[in-house]
């Protein structure tokens, strides 16, 4: 029992917490409309986490990703303001984000500064020129409806934004787990001197890894612009913290110490729940964040308990 | 001439646009305008107001702020000779002029029109921040209307998150909508963003629910939505260019020598409906 | 000839690490590398493996000169390292560890988990067939990091050098003499190897040819069947080996250490000991044999349900370290980087630790002096003949040995009753293992109880007084006296628990 | 020439950086005036970064220290509202922030819980408090003017603030550089198993760490509404990362890789010198986010760049 709460405390604390919701609410809640709706409400978070998933795994840290997600919803806009038609327009934001992170991992890699400080100024560059580009105002309007439908409606009955989450977590977790790739990631994360001794290449595969995670905050920024028809360029802010808080949360969830897609998606999944959940009950938003600071904490506390020396 | 604009919010929309609206009144005029923008940090705020006065600017523009939360860097600027003037602020003894529209009026017209539209009684969900002090007038307004009318009731509320609260507020709207479902007659948004939030979301979630959304700021998206027949059926634009303007020749009667010509002018707020932009629903 | 180093320098920010080195090793030979801490053993092959760049001097492969830039490229000249410094990545199994940088087997686009294992399994039968390939190395002891690094060196075939910086440091007689057959089967392959170890009966048993480095510069190279132990011994330190005898027990000294019925090994049986004023207790048994867990436990690092543990008669609660300390125990743990040093400290705090009260200004004010420490480094570094700078230079700019002896050093000045000692010469050479054995010597002659534990058999036998074995968790027996001998204490620690019930 | 550049880096950035902005506007910038008017700017900012330098110093991460500034400034106008009398008012605000440290400390101590989510999860609930005590909104008035002295005016020409500063800076880098706590902090730091093997008890000295940062953020909260007369729910949100960029600006500053008073010092300087001197000379905020972004890439790379191998 104590054993298996050790190896999957933090799955174990997501059903939970899913059973006790259920049962609480089980008309509003416990609905698989509802929990299906959950995997939407998370999608934009948990691909977020997922980029910096890659990041943590060659164990370092990217503060950059919220001011990439801003600036991929403002920067599509942008383009689709100056008439830049929308696969085109799309590639455009993904190559330039996909550039920032080249920078940032390039640094980090390459003259080890150390991943935070480099990629909060990186993040503060990110922010200036996605103020720049948006004048700080909040961008609406000239959004091809072709675009939207890339982060609305259903698909064979389940949201498209999940279906986003779906494919991407498959294909990073292919990459993390299954392909030559991730081990590498994973060795330098796990001793980047003795992966160095052993011959493998830190820089290029350390920005391939920064590159994805830009990408990825960048492609959520479009979604986003996507899902709620404007951007703003602070819209991402509120992926930092919180797309980390996952990823820890993952981190405990199965492999100890090693960010993982599955725990990842276990701890965004927590996140989500617990904010669906309490809103559906009607807990005020103070109520809100005392409860979901205390979920996390007893998530994370289960495998710790009665571990012992 | 060098006019510093001071805000801590320069990302929404209103700010932002009475911002740009300034900086090109004062460009007529000749000024160099700069925008210092402290992101939702007001230490941040006191500082630059204190570094704008070291560099000796001309005039100091203070944006969606309560001039006294930042009362003793304003006093000293006051001291200092550079004039100051609040858009969408406060009255201030150290404040040469406040130019607004009343944010408690805003709430109380906000309030006033939802509950006519539902009839007089029924159910409103309300999407608040109390954090920003005008805001918070508007809720303050909502209060003084709801003792008028014993039938209308909040049942549920939600703090807007900001950053990002057009989704903050559609995940909100969204599990709002999943426990009272039809029982909801109105959304009563504070600021336009949670409620375009609250219409994407009764578009996906429920949209041939009868809900009623109604906010405060004329963001674009949400007149779009207004005329585009949706759940939203009303915003009140402030008028903010020409809260720019009056700011603006106010200014330039006191840098001329002069003064303004009162401590607080008021600039009204227009209601946008389908009916003002000439478009029928049913 | 395979490879030939001529006149190989290397200086680091001034301090020469290499000084004229030569080197020629012939395919199918076994080519011994000696030479004491620092001499350079490992700045030399860190330049074949391309992560030292030489100032000056030449490396020829089969008679071209090769400039080696990176470990890609002296892999791809066949070549493989076994690095001094554990290499490992904690979170990897050992299975993985092995691919680290390799070629993966694959099928399709996605690496063979199951190719992986039987490739690892293969290599490992024959070196250490009782190592757990699926758990994470950080869970393993120091030996079995060990056996993983070997057998990573082993698995690929198309090796023609292969590299191995002190491989039996942590490896005790029986999976030394694993490595020695499988040493010895490579070279009749035809594959070369470069042996470094500070064990020089193992050099001169198992080696063909030997190369003797001293402060940089080549001092000798031969065939090894010419020498003898001593002339080893004069080549790497200029002067004759001393040798202590060991040293007899106090007569009469009264029990410091006692444990009873402390519930040990992974069936709980019970185990009860002492160990008294002036004694050294020798502690063997194979790798993974649960010495260091043993200590652990004694040290309170490690709790335990049950039992009792006293210091001169005072019952430690387990998990108390601050209790030992204060009745005077010392604790020198096996690995020195992980567990010993606090490298990014100055020696002077790594040496005050211990006892911060030693080095306060004034006795009243917990404000620590910076005179006090540099006195207190100044008279340990005195005391054990430290060969050190600056009090305020990080410990790892020191050679192995010294490193060793301020992990000894900072119980200096505190009484001290009892020693537990954790392999404390891994890693360090003839010269300053025999001034480390003299310290123990001295302390144990001033009425410390000592118990150690060691994976060296010359080194158990130099110093112990009464030898206790560990198989697989279970003390198997107890040896003193005349009982002392190599094989009697060898055939111990591969007897199996179930077969000596009664003895525990 | 470069040896100089990467023993003290950091430093000469600093100096490099005034006095260029010294040279662009003498009038204004490089007035006695305003260099003293700095150090009144940095005061917050660097307080904040000295209490996370302790924690650092011990090898973890506090990131509920925002939470805490907010909730230091919300929870004290809240007692004055009670009428409790000032220095009681501050004493309870200090001891609760402590009790929050030292559970915080202590989960992450004890259990071994990463630190960045343990501290997350706290400052989640920090955070509903502080709603809750404010019912989210800015607190104005029954604030004592004995109170905002504390953080206004000035004392022998020095501003208040300043003086703040200079005192937590001595009492810490006495703590850190000179006092036993310190040489134990920076040991478990060093390396915590061996520190545990060698005697240092981790869960009492990593708890203390916690404890001061706490308070620390705490006074800070009470300072800064003292200095602008008012107390948001949300007001120390500005100081989580920019202080952490302090404290790892400072670490590449003096001692490489530890948290140090000193560094943290020089870390915040470089941050407030760039806000002043960008808003003296009339750069918009966009750019002023770009050029500060760059800059303290450059500073960090400053030490690196040439290092070789
Ligand atoms: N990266 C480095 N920077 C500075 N000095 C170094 C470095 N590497 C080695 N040295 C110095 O070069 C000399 C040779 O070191 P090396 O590690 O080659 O010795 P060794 O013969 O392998 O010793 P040991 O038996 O202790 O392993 C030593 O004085 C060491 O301090
Ligand atoms: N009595 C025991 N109780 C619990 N676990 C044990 C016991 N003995 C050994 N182990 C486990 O087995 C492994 C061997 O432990 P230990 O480090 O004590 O071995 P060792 O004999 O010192 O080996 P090495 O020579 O490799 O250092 C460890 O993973 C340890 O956790
Ligand atoms: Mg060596
Ligand atoms: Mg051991």
């Amino acid at each position: 029992m104590t054993g298996l709460a050790r190896q999957y405390g933090t799955l174990i604390a997501l059903i939970v917490i899913i059973v006790a919701f259920s049962i609480a609410s089980p008309g509003a809640f416990g609905t698989a409309s509802n929990l299906i709706n959950i995997t939407q409400q998370m999608a934009l978070l948990a691909i977020v986490a997922i980029g910096a998933t890659m990041v943590m795994a060659v164990g370092e840290f990217d503060l950059s990703t919220a001011a990439l997600v801003s600036f991929g919803g403002i920067f599509i806009v942008f383009l689709f303001k100056l008439g830049v038609p929308t696969p085109l327009a799309c590639l455009i934001v993904l190559a330039a984000a996909g550039c920032f992170g080249a920078v940032s991992g390039y640094i980090v890699a390459k003259f080890e500064v150390l991943s935070f400080i480099a990629t909060l100024a990186a993040g503060t560059i990110i922010g200036g020129v996605t103020f720049w580009l948006s004048d700080g105002a909040t961008l609406f309007g000239d959004i091809p409806a072709g675009f939207r439908d890339l982060a609305r409606g259903h698909a064979l009955g389940i949201p498209t934004l999940t279906w986003w989450l779906i494919g991407v977590a498959i294909v990073v977790w292919l990459l993390l787990d299954k392909v030559e790739f991730g081990r590498r990631l994973y060795a330098i994360g796990g001793n980047r001197e003795a992966s160095r001794l052993a011959g493998v290449r830190i820089v290029p595969n350390t920005m391939v890894a920064f590159i994805l995670c830009a990408m990825l905050a960048a492609l959520v920024g479009m979604l986003l612009t996507g899902r709620i028809g404007s951007a703003s360029p602070t819209g991402g802010g509120g992926y930092l913290l919180s797309a980390y808080a996952a990823v820890f949360l993952g981190m405990t969830a199965f492999r100890e110490g090693e960010a993982n897609v599955p725990g990842t998606l276990v701890g965004a999944g927590i996140i989500a729940v617990i904010g669906n959940g309490l809103t559906i009950l009607g807990v005020s938003t103070f109520l809100q964040d005392i409860i979901t600071g205390a979920i996390i904490l007893a998530a994370v506390l289960v495998r710790r308990i009665g571990k012992g020396a | 001439t060098d006019v510093s604009i001071l805000t801590p919010y320069i990302s929404s929309i209103p700010t932002n646009e009475m911002a740009q609206s300034f900086k090109a009144e004062g460009e007529k005029r000749g000024w160099n305008v700069t925008i210092i923008d402290t992101r939702n940090d007001f230490g941040q705020l006191a500082s630059r107001i204190e570094d704008t006065v070291n560099a000796k600017a001309s005039a100091i523009v203070l944006i969606s702020t309560d001039p006294a939360q930042v009362q003793d860097q304003v006093a000293l600027a006051h001291k200092a000779g550079i004039p100051v003037i609040s858009l969408d602020g406060a009255k201030n003894a150290d404040v040469a002029v406040n130019v607004t529209s009343n944010n408690f009026d805003l709430g109380v017209q906000l309030s006033e029109e939802l509950i006519k539209s539902i009839g007089g009684k029924g159910n409103i969900v309300k999407f608040y921040h109390s954090a920003h002090p005008g805001v918070h007038q508007r809720e303050l307004g909502l209060d003084e209307v709801l003792k008028k009318y014993p039938d209308v009731k909040i049942i549920a509320d939600h703090f807007v998150k900001v950053p990002g609260p057009v989704d903050d507020g559609r995940i909100a709207m969204e599990n709002i909508l999943r426990q009272h479902g039809d029982a909801i007659d109105g959304v009563w948004a504070a600021f336009d963003d949670p409620g375009i939030g609250a219409e994407l979301a009764t578009e996906s979630e429920k949209p041939d629910s009868k809900l009623v959304i109604m906010g405060i700021d004329g963001n674009a998206q949400a007149v779009d939505m207004i005329k585009s027949c949706t759940h939203y059926k009303a915003t009140l634009r402030q008028d903010f260019p020409k809260m720019a303007t009056v700011g603006a020749e106010q200014l330039e009667k006191i840098l001329a020598g002069g003064k303004a010509d009162k401590d607080e002018l008021y600039v009204p707020a227009v209601t946008v409906t389908p009916e003002s932009l000439g478009v029928t629903c049913n | 000839m395979l490879l030939e180093i001529r006149a190989l320098e290397k200086r680091f920010s001034g301090a020469r690490a290499l000084a004229g080195a030569d080197l020629a090793v012939e395919a199918g030979s076994v080519h011994g590398l000696l030479g004491e801490n620092g001499a350079g053993k490992s700045t030399l092959i860190k330049s074949l493996s391309g992560l030292v760049s030489p100032d000056a001097g030449e490396i020829r492969i089969d008679g071209k000169a090769e400039i080696i830039t990176s470990v890609r490229h002296a892999e791809d000249l066949g070549f493989r390292f076994i690095h001094q410094e554990l290499s490992l990545v904690p979170h990897f199994t050992a299975v993985e560890n092995a691919f680290v940088g390799r070629p993966y087997p694959k099928r399709g686009l996605f690496v063979d988990r199951a190719a992986m294992r039987a490739k690892v399994a293969a290599t490992a039968r024959d070196i250490a067939p009782d190592l757990p390939l699926d758990i994470p190395v950080g869970r393993m002891t120091t030996g079995q990091k060990q056996l993983v690094e070997i057998i990573r060196a082993l698995m690929n075939e198309p090796a023609r050098l292969v590299v191995m910086d002190e491989p039996t440091a942590s490896l005790s007689d029986g999976e030394a003499r694993r490595l020695h057959q499988a040493v010895r089967a490579l070279a009749a392959r035809g594959v070369a190897v470069i042996f470094i170890s500070h064990r020089l009966d193992e050099v001169l048993d198992i080696c063909d040819r030997y190369t003797v480095l001293r402060n940089g510069a080549t001092t000798g190279t031969g065939a090894i069947a010419d020498v003898n132990r001593a002339d080893l011994v004069r080549l790497m330190s200029g002067h004759e080996e001393i040798r202590g005898g060991r040293a007899a027990p106090v007569a009469g000294g009264k029990p410091v250490l006692e444990v009873r019925d402390l519930p040990f090994g992974r069936r709980g049986s019970k185990v009860s000991l002492s160990v008294r004023e002036g004694e050294i207790v020798g502690l063997y048994g194979l790798v993974g044999a649960g010495r260091s867990s043993f200590m652990k436990v004694l040290w309170g690092s490690r709790t335990s349900e049950g039992g009792t543990v006293f210091i001169d008669g005072a019952s430690m609660r387990s998990g108390d370290i601050g209790a030992r300390i204060a009745a005077g125990g010392a604790y020198v743990p096996e690995d020195r980087r992980g567990e010993g040093l606090i490298t990014a400290r100055s020696i002077a705090e790594n040496l005050a630790i211990t006892n911060l009260k030693s080095v306060r200004s004034s006795s009243g004010l917990p404000l620590t002096s910076r005179s006090g420490l540099a006195a207190r480094t100044a008279d340990i570094k005195q005391q054990l003949s430290i060969k050190m700078g600056s009090p305020w230079a990080h410990p790892l700019t020191l050679s192995g040995g010294n490193q060793q002896k301020l992990l000894f050093g900072r119980w200096f000045g505190g009484k001290i009753r009892l020693l537990i000692l954790d392999e404390p010469s891994r890693g360090v050479d003839v010269g300053a293992k025999e001034e480390i054995h003299a310290i123990v010597r001295r302390l144990a002659s001033e009425g410390v109880a000592v118990l150690m534990t060691t994976s060296d058999m010359d080194e158990l036998l130099a110093l112990s007084n009464r030898v206790l074995v560990l198989a697989n968790g279970e003390f198997t027996s107890e040896l003193s006296g005349d009982e002392l001998s190599p094989q009697r204490i060898v055939a111990a620690a591969f007897h199996h628990p179930e077969q000596k019930e009664s003895l525990a």
